[in-house]
């Protein structure tokens, strides 16, 4: 299936992934972003504990090729204990380059990326907290 | 146990060590070195022996006439033989053949009609199969081939080839079938099959690759155009200097898959249905083919819910097949699986599990963890959680 | 001394030991077995590391860039897919090659001539050799190709492969060169000699049958039609699975060949000289080929007076060739001396002696006696006694 | 050269002639026969001497393969002895069949065949002993 080889960094991601599943907590502080689909090949989901400090919990869970999850886990891994606005400037180039991802394998980074904007959005929308009631 | 646990047997064997021996007898200083066409001396003498030789142990398999099979590299030679020597040799016409062959067959026949011949590509069913009814509506009065494998590469599934040879026979439309899957899987006649061509490859059967056969039924020998010139070799049909130790490893490998088919057919089907066992409570895995008519050592499963890629990387403890093209960066779902009605999807989650003379019962069953292992954990991993996604829906 | 003693190295070599090592570590049950094609796995990445190790070692001897060295089933093969490929490709057109060629090229373009193609076939002088200037009147405005082969089989002949090749440069014609007999014996460069098609064999360099290699000029790629199709391998040049344990074993042949060309050359030179000058006083006995322009290792030699299959028959110690083809009851004369100018009888009573790795001077002088006894034997029983014949006139 | 193996009688002959060279003697007493060509791949020269009681000696000379060289060695062997009219009827088929002498051969055969006619031809033209004073 793939003529090129792993990097080490996506083996250990791959085989250990570090902040997988859903982030836990009062809804009103939850938001999701998905990306993606499964006939892209790639379907990507963050979902973030956001608390006024940033973010208190980042988690993800992904349907995709070995650089996919090792990415989603890269970007949950680093936004945890961010302030949100640092998703903003998310530069998930430095993550392709870290993993060793091949050009023909971007497009699955760029659902990755998209979750993250999903995300952003989400806040933007509805930035946690207003709507405690609605538990 | 060696690793990774070699379950890729359809896609090439290890040689069998008395095959090695074989062919060491030819390669050792004191061997059988000599040009099998060099009859003018003792050496060359001791090559074309062990040549004929081979020739009849690869023919008993089939039920030929040693003088029938024509040597070649491969059964990707011997299809290419087959289809271009038979529809250049009429020089225009028609050819039949199935969407779910070999590419050796499917690229060879793109060929034809890039050459101006006219190809029609038959549907298989859902389960991979032709229906000899399929195959007479097909028929035109300018057909001049018809070509159909008997066993499929990557579903195991076995074509009813006597009665679409039948057929072509009633109307003397030459009829090739590919056997590279089903030399010493299935009892194989060229007799009771009714067929004029059939293509062998050795790497198949334990024997070494680089090496292969077509039969070429006598009454079709003159309707075949050589692909290669130069020597007269094996008939006029196939030129070059005869590989010896080749030859004669696939004579071995030939003769033992005659001795211990039936045997091995039984062990490597029990095995088969060892892992299916383990890996059917899984859930949401569907079995590729024919339930039934399938050689005893292929098993093909989609598995939803989960990535390809993901799926081969966790199974790397395994040497296995998937459903993707092998030879790019961009994967490719099959174009079997998806003939036979598999989305995309399914169809690069899948993997071809095939088995052989050396798989043992501990291999089976760490494969059947791996695949548990693996699959759980991706599942686990995805979005939609274990419960398989609606969309995925089997035809 | 092993008998008979193998004086044709031009038909094909003995394995050498450590090319069937390489070969055997692929062989055997723990050895490299997997298909290069299936790089999902480790077993069929180690495959294909082994056969591109090969590319490099079959292209260093050569002066190529790995990637341009297409493996084949031969040099037969590696003919055909360089004259079949260019000349169909091109659609129509012309095809210049010699008469003296080997069949894989004289066969194959009889063919061209049967597929409607013009060919001029150009007649060597009384040497074997080619003028340039031959070939510049020979060639048309829709010529495409040109094949002449690098050294002769028979008479081990050397041709001036560079200067003919930057004639149809010039023109932007392709040149293909038969280059079998040359590897390993000559020094050889694509650039140096400025080919684009180069046809290379394993067994006749010590190493397996049923192995061989196109080099492919990287701007020639798209100027060739594959011989064979199905699977994309071989940059889509040619089919099939690759065969690891030929490949790798010739990668070792070629490796060997690069580091020994030099020693081996002086040392197979001396045995032949020793031959000839042990056959010589014989009297009556005619060099066949080019007194200088020759390769080491092949001394071809009409024998007056003498005929040639009481010769073959009185040399049965010795495994040697003959002008007169293997394959039929009636000997047929050589076409190679018979284009020199040779008559029938003197073509007929031609031994090819070629010499090798392996020759030893031992081997040499029982060559010579076995000769000697043989010539004067018959000679002794002819009835013009040991008067050559005088209608027995060289051209 | 040859995808026929020879026979045991023909290695025999051809590795031990009998009867190889020229009848010598009296010229009177001596006839000679001889057909073929090179270029045919085959010439043949029988020589007898021949006294009134029959052959007393008859010897061959050849240029060919080994089964003309057989033949004509047998030829000579089996008609020394014989009474010169023994010739008329010589059985060529019979050394055929003896020397098992593949079917492509035959021709050869007629060639060792033709020189015994040849001697036949020459001893009816001259029988010996008509001409001693030529001597
Ligand atoms: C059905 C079928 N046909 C043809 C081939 C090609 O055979 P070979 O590798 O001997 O060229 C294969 C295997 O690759 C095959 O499975
Ligand atoms: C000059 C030449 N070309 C081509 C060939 C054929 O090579 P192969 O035996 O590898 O097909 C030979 C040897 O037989 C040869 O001597």
């Amino acid at each position: 299936m793939f003529g090129f080889s792993y990097s080490r960094a996506v083996l250990e991601s791959f085989e250990h992934p570090l902040h997988a599943g859903r982030a836990r907590g009062d809804p009103a502080e939850l938001i999701v972003g998905r990306a993606g689909s499964m006939k892209a090949g790639a379907l990507v989901e963050l979902s973030l504990r956001v608390a006024p400090g940033g973010v208190t919990e980042a988690r993800f869970r992904a349907f995709g090729c070995p650089h996919t999850i090792a990415a989603a886990s890269r970007v949950a891994q680093q936004i945890e204990g961010q302030p949100i606005e640092a998703l903003e400037g998310f530069d998930i180039q430095a993550i392709a380059d870290e993993l060793e991802v091949p050009a023909g394998k971007l497009g699955r980074l760029l659902i990755v990326a998209d979750a993250l904007v999903g995300c952003l959005a989400e806040w933007r929308r509805r930035p946690p907290g207003t709507d405690t009631k609605q538990r | 146990m060696r690793r990774p646990v070699y379950l890729d047997y359809a896609a090439t064997t290890p040689i069998d060590p008395r095959v090695a021996q074989t062919m060491l007898a030819c390669l050792m200083p004191d061997g059988t070195h000599g040009n099998p066409a060099s009859t003018a001396h003792e050496t060359g003498r001791a090559a074309r022996d062990v040549v004929e030789k081979a020739r009849a142990e690869v023919a008993a398999l089939i039920g030929a006439v040693a003088g029938d099979i024509v040597w070649t590299s491969g059964a990707t030679e011997s299809d290419n033989l087959a289809i271009l020597g038979a529809a250049r040799q009429a020089r225009s016409g028609h050819v039949v053949t199935g969407r779910t062959e070999h590419k050796a067959v499917l690229d060879t026949c793109r060929q034809l009609e890039r050459e101006g011949f006219a190809v029609t590509w038959l549907m298989p069913d859902r389960h991979g199969l032709h229906g000899p009814e399929q195959l007479r509506d097909a028929l035109r009065a300018d057909t001049r081939l018809v070509s159909i494998m008997h066993v499929n590469n990557e579903t195991g599934v076995i074509q009813d080839i006597a009665a679409m040879a039948d057929i072509c026979r009633e109307r003397g439309i030459l009829f090739h079938t590919d056997a590279a899957q089903s030399a010493g899987k299935l009892p194989l006649d060229v007799d009771a099959l009714g067929v004029d061509l059939m293509s062998l490859s050795a790497h198949k059967v334990y024997g070494p690759k680089g090496a292969g056969a077509l039969y070429v039924r006598r009454a079709a020998r003159r309707r075949l155009e050589p692909l290669m010139f130069g020597g007269g070799q094996e008939l006029g049909l196939r030129a070059g200097t005869l590989a010896t130790h080749q030859i004669a490893g696939m004579g071995t490998a030939f003769a033992l898959a005659r001795e211990e088919l039936a045997a091995e057919h039984e062990r490597v089907l029990e095995l088969r249905e060892r892992l299916w066992s383990g890996i059917e409570p899984l859930g949401a895995v569907y079995l590729n083919g024919h339930p039934e008519r399938r050689v005893a050592s292929i098993l093909n499963i989609s598995f939803a819910a989960v990535e390809g890629e993901s799926l081969l990387l966790s199974l790397r403890g395994l040497a296995v097949s998937t459903g993707s093209a092998c030879n790019t960066e961009v994967a490719e779902p099959s174009y079997v699986l998806r003939a036979l009605g598999r989305d995309d999807v399914l169809a690069e989650s899948s993997i071809r599990f095939s088995l052989g003379r050396f798989t043992t019962a501990d291999d089976i069953d760490f494969a059947t963890a791996c695949v548990r292992a693996g699959v759980e954990k991706l599942r686990a991993l995805a979005p939609e959680g274990r419960a398989p996604d609606k969309s995925l829906k089997i035809r």
